[in-house]
């Protein structure tokens, strides 16, 4: 079977600046993946490459063996791929339940509709209240987004990342800006939502990488550096260099 | 003696996000001093909210003035200088010009010159008329370093200046960072990785999850292995 | 032909001077701010009243100087404790903000002045022919404006290219956070240049006053040319700007020189196809050009001619 | 709200459309309120762009105008060819218009957002504006096209001669108009415009085209604003340049802006409000137009959810009763305000006066029915002092305000409305 996402030799420059260096990943179906690396190494434009918000400068990206190369985020997201961002990227003015209900309409064939009512939608209404019940936030339901706490927010986020259903989700510092319980929290519920889902995610919390990951990838200076299991890439000598500009002991 | 920078109970929020949980820690006149600790763990936020760039919560002392609250031009006019981590240079100006901004004002005399500059790292000299947007990464960071040099700080506070750095460069860094000490100019350096800070610092500490872990001298630090090993390590 | 080709270059070169000297505050400002001021061409409303005013008491010349610092003045009061205060609310807001002073300043200037046209004339001292060409004669006031307007130019590019202050600007375009933590004050960089944009219209207004018409309509009728420059220019280019600031005062004053429909180009067809537009002359469809080009632009390219930003 | 009370909303709406002219059965008040009726829809059509969408338009009226020109000519041709159209189906071919001019322009214009959508309607604005100065025949040159709309096919019996049935023509347009804008904002597609409006990026990872909704939005917009202009045309049986250009969009912002883009009927406030000010205002001061400027600076400045914002704000606190807590800081802040406006007014007036009219009628004028002299200082320095007084007062009083709102909010049982 392909693998969920693959990328081959994948590069982008800004200016003179090339960020992504010849990158090539390889995400199984089904696993939980996790990239990490030090500042400034490309994972979030990794993360954008993927989604289509950039464009890669050249390279082929895939999804489930199809190219979706220089996609627009809509035509991939259509095809199965949903991803959440670094920063809270909701729709503030909305409430949670709206939130969620706008994320699921694409994915039960709704549309651009302007003839039915949304309240009539039956699936989409029943969709919208299992992501709000499974992400926590049914006393918050009818909340304007934008004035929830911030821990519910993330979650939020990754509820609308994963109403849609799509088999494939990418979660991007899930847990940045949360305390440890909230942290906590938020791991059980990523565990929860990935089940039977291919889930990459971008995070810098050692305890929520290692607790969750199947395989890890360390992505340094625009290239993947090592790609392996939790194990594996602790005991790996690069990624102690990388990490700590340590010389790997002989 | 007072410390040139004070920092007591420091909290900064990023939106709803509450980053810093009350951090201490101060440094002395002439000092270098590294604060530490992985990827999200408060380190760029805490120099951000010095600087007044991310409103700041609590105590921030520097020279005996309490600045929480100041503008970041008035903060900086006081003597503190910031270099931040994406290397902000101005691209379409020249090196020269970009050296020239960091000056405060036109008459400003200071401890460092275009000259002094041009003698650390030659190559700036021989740049020193092209825009600054086609440098290479490492170029651009001397030119952020000496840029903020140029407008005489007392204390610099420098955020991951080796990242993305060939090791040559790296060295050159580290360099510049011992002959910035040298002429009594105190150093804040922001690092994850420990080869430079472990070499130069008079004393370290480490953050994790928005607070001060861990205080001490390298030799302390050297001596504390699960601070490293909870805290940096992968 | 050669005596239209002749004054018609002229004239444009003159108009998209003019449109420059407003374009090039309105990019400056837009690139720093990102707002885009409605009530521009309304500062160039004012200094045009301000030097009638003045020139009515003193003298043009006095005028010639002091109206446009006023106007400088005025822009950046309305900057300091107007538009600083509407940013929080977003770019809409500033919008909208900038939208209601030009209505607002409009109807101060009519209440002032009156709605119809003041009589603002030239100076005495530039009221003669400067040279005559084919039997047309040239005033010498318009060789003061083009004069005016090329000074300043050169003037705005020595500030930007050769002084620091100008240094600090071209900065803070891009990265107004880090020249703010190099030390300088850019709250007040951005006052000063919405005030020194200001007053350029300001002073635009002065010269072009006495050229021609005074009344106060004459924001609302230039406003939305000066927007077609800097889009079509390419928002937040200078050189952009100037370019198109050109381009649009030659297309206009050509258009309005040459009395020539499509039908007698291409024929009677021409009515045919394109009906009574294919029957006007150019000099009526003149008004339509500068917008026909703006949505040409917009459709082909629509970064604009020289811009670099979508948006 | 449930399915009952959208009815009983509805229902209540209709009855005061219904009953209005009895209510107001002057021939004033009719014209006016027909005017009303034409501008909700308009202003209405153009918060589906601003407050549903996010797209803030400065060439609005060009579907407008466009449409009421066609509505014109069509029910030239009808009566001319006698064809068995009435005259209640010509909104119908204003909406066509509409829709019409909305995929070719709303093509051009979406592909951006933000600043550049707003420069594109300004630009494309003029374009029509200056296009409309050159093509006499369809535009009328300066006369406009003037129509007759009793020339129609009488409609069981009625032929819209008198005022009274064309108010109704409208009304029942209207009410049209709004239960069907109202139901947009409920359909998959309106949500999606909010979403769009609150935040473009994320849309397109949750599988929408943010360009599709915004052209989506633009062309159904036009087409009641298409609506609104044959009704323009059949109310005033001409269509004339002014209904097409800069100011005419430049109204409708405004309106919408100073009702309240942020909810739905805040542009029917806004459209019942500042249709009624222009009327009466403009009797009672020449200045009207610049008191309509600062009225919306100053919401733009201090209030810039408009009235229906500030209804809204003050809703759940009236709900539960708090309001009460509010009203003695309110009525201490009103004092210094009222004093403000006043002065702010009397200045106004006075240098109007002495500006504008004191040549031909001499320095005598009466602001609110008090005579007094423009050439003495005394009025002046009257209104100086209201005026600088009441911004002193207003800046004295708002802590209070600010305190009491933070205590009727805080108090156990009320929603919390963070900020």
């Amino acid at each position: 079977m392909n693998p969920a996402i693959a990328l081959r030799d994948v590069r982008k420059s800004f200016g003179p600046t090339e960020i992504i260096r010849g990158l090539n990943l390889t995400v199984n179906r089904g696993e939980r993946h996790a990239v990490i690396g030090p500042n400034g190494a490309g994972k979030s434009t990794m993360f954008h490459l993927i989604s289509g918000r950039l464009q890669a400068s050249s390279g082929v990206i895939e999804l489930k063996g199809e190219d979706i190369t220089g996609l627009r985020p809509y035509e991939i997201n259509r095809r199965g791929l949903s991803r959440s961002f670094q920063i809270t990227n909701i729709f503030p003015k909305l409430s949670v339940y709206e939130n969620l209900r706008c994320a699921v309409l694409w994915s039960l064939g709704y549309r651009y509709a302007f003839w039915r009512f949304v309240d009539r939608l039956k699936d989409a209404n029943e969709r919208a209240e299992e992501v709000l019940e499974m992400i926590g936030l049914t006393a918050r339901r009818d909340t304007p987004a934008g004035v929830l706490a911030y821990a519910d927010q993330r979650a939020l986020e990754i509820g609308v990342t994963i109403a849609g259903g799509a088999d494939v989700i990418m979660l991007d510092e899930p847990t940045a800006g949360m305390s440890h319980a909230e942290t906590e929290q938020a791991v059980a519920l990523i565990r929860k939502v990935s089940e039977g889902r291919t889930l990459i995610m971008v995070e810098h919390d050692m305890g929520v990488v290692f607790g969750l990951a199947d395989r890890i990838s360390v992505l340094v200076y625009g290239q993947i550096i090592a790609s392996d299991t939790p194990q594996a890439i602790r005991a790996n000598p690069a990624v102690r260099e990388a990490y700590l500009g340590e010389e790997a002991p002989a | 003696m007072s410390a040139l920078l004070d920092v007591q109970d420091l909290h900064a929020y990023y939106g709803k996000s509450h980053i810093l949980h009350g951090v201490n820690f101060h440094i002395n006149a002439g000092e270098i001093v590294s604060l530490l600790g992985r990827n999200g763990v408060g380190r760029s936020t805490t120099i951000k909210a010095i600087m007044g760039d991310v409103p700041p919560v609590g105590v921030v002392r520097f020279a005996g003035r309490d600045i929480a609250g100041m503008k970041p031009h008035q903060i900086a006019r006081l003597g503190l200088g910031y270099v931040p981590e994406n290397r902000d240079v101005f691209p379409s100006l020249t090196v020269r010009q970009n050296l020239l901004l960091g000056q405060k004002s036109a008459r400003q005399a200071g401890r460092w010159s275009m000259q002094d500059m041009f003698r650390i790292f030659p190559r700036l000299e021989e740049r020193a008329d092209t825009p600054a947007g086609v440098m290479s990464g490492g170029e651009q960071q001397m030119l952020t370093i000496c840029r903020t040099l140029m407008g005489d700080p007392d204390l610099v506070m420098i955020d991951e200046p080796t990242e993305g750095l060939a090791p040559m460069m790296v060295e050159l860094v580290g360099n510049l960072l011992a002959e910035i000490a040298s002429r009594g100019v105190a150093i804040l350096l922001v690092e994850q990785k420990l080869t430079i800070a472990l070499k130069i610092s008079h004393r370290l500490y480490v953050m994790g999850h928005g607070r001060i872990v861990f205080e001490g001298s390298v030799a302390d630090f050297n001596a504390n292995a699960s601070v490293r090993q909870e805290w940096l390590e992968v | 032909m050669l005596e239209l080709v002749t004054f018609s270059t002229l004239n444009g070169v003159l108009y998209g001077m003019l449109l420059f000297m407003m374009a090039s505050g309105l990019t400056l400002i837009f690139s720093m701010m990102g707002v885009l001021n409605f009530a521009h061409a309304s500062f160039y409303m004012i200094g045009a009243y301000f030097g009638f005013e003045i020139s009515r008491h003193i003298g043009f010349w006095p005028g010639f100087i002091i109206a446009p610092l006023l106007v400088g003045v005025v822009g950046a009061l309305i900057e300091r404790y107007g538009l600083r205060r509407v940013h929080r609310y977003g770019h809409v807001a500033e919008l909208l903000f900038t939208f209601g002073l030009a209505f607002v300043i409009e109807e101060l200037v009519s209440m002032i002045w009156g709605k119809a046209p003041v009589d603002y004339r030239p100076p005495p001292s530039l009221d003669f022919v400067a040279f005559s060409l084919f039997g047309t004669t040239y005033p010498a006031y318009r060789i003061f404006m083009l004069a005016t307007a090329v000074a300043m130019f050169v003037f705005l590019i020595l500030v930007l290219r050769r002084t620091r202050v100008g240094l600090i600007i071209q900065a803070a375009l891009t990265h107004p956070d880090m020249v703010a933590m190099l030390g300088h004050n850019v709250p007040r960089v951005f006052m000063m240049v919405f005030g020194v944009g200001a007053g350029l219209a300001g002073l635009a207004g002065v010269i072009a006053g006495p050229a021609l018409v005074t009344q106060p309509s004459m924001a609302a009728l230039l406003g939305p040319i000066l927007f077609v420059v800097i889009v079509v220019g390419g928002l937040g280019s200078l050189g952009g700007a100037f370019v198109a600031s050109l381009l649009i005062g030659l297309i206009q004053t050509f258009a309005v020189a040459i009395n020539v429909s499509l039908a007698d180009v291409i024929g009677p067809t021409a009515a045919g196809i394109f009906g009574e537009l294919g029957r006007a002359p150019l000099a009526q469809i003149a008004p339509v050009l500068p917008y026909l080009l703006l949505v040409l632009v917009l459709i082909l390219r629509p970064t604009g001619l020289f811009g670099t930003r979508e948006s | 709200m449930t399915g009952m009370r959208y009815l009983l909303c509805f229902a209540a709406v209709a009855v005061a459309l219904l009953i209005a002219p009895v209510v107001f059965p002057s021939s004033v008040a009719i014209t006016t309120m027909s005017l009303m009726g034409v501008m909700i829809i308009f202003a209405l059509s153009y918060n589906m762009l601003l407050g549903q969408t996010g797209l803030l338009s400065f060439g609005h009226a060009v579907y407008y105008g466009l449409a009421g020109f066609c509505a014109a000519h069509a029910m030239n041709i009808i009566a001319a060819g006698k064809l068995p159209v009435p005259l209640p189906v010509i909104p119908l071919v204003g909406a066509a218009a509409g829709l019409f001019f909305g995929v070719i322009f709303g093509a051009v214009s979406t592909r951006r957002a933000g600043t550049v959508f707003a420069m594109i309607s300004l630009g494309l604005g003029e374009l029509v504006a200056a296009f409309a100065l050159v093509l006499h025949t369809f535009f009328g040159g300066e006369d406009g096209i003037s129509t007759n709309r009793t020339k129609l096919l009488a409609f069981f019996g009625y032929k819209f001669g008198p005022q009274i049935q064309v108010y109704y023509l409208i009304a029942f347009w209207c009410f049209v108009c709004i239960v069907l804008m109202y139901a947009l904002t409920r359909t998959p597609f309106g949500r999606m415009c909010n979403a769009v409006r609150d935040n473009p990026e994320r849309v397109e990872f949750i599988g929408y085209s943010t360009q599709r909704v915004r052209f989506q939005a633009f062309v159904l917009s036009a087409m009641f604003a298409g609506v609104a202009g044959a009704l323009a045309a059949i109310n005033f049986e001409l269509m004339n340049l002014q209904s097409i250009g800069a100011a005419a969009s430049g109204q409708v912002l405004l309106m919408s802006f100073v009702g309240g883009a942020g909810h739905f009927a805040g542009p029917v406030i806004g459209a019942i409000f500042v249709t009624f000010l222009q009327v009466s205002l403009s009797d009672i001061t020449k200045a009207w137009m610049l008191y309509f400027g600062l009225m919306f600076i100053f919401i733009v400045m201090y209030a810039p959810g408009g009235m229906a914002g500030w209804l809204a704000l003050h809703w759940p606190l009236l709900r539960n009763g708090r309001i009460v807590r509010l009203l003695p800081a309110y009525a201490l802040a009103a004092v210094p305000m009222l004093g403000l406006a006043l002065g702010g007014v009397m200045l106004i007036e006075l240098a109007h006066h002495m500006l504008v009219q004191a040549a031909s009628d001499g320095p005598q004028l009466s602001i609110f029915g008090i005579p007094m002299n423009g050439a003495s200082p005394w009025p002046w320095l009257a209104a100086l002092v209201l005026f600088a007084g009441g911004a002193f007062g207003v800046r004295a009083a708002w802590p209070r305000v600010a305190d009491a709102w933070g205590r009727a909010l805080a108090a156990p049982g009320t929603t919390k409305v963070n900020s």
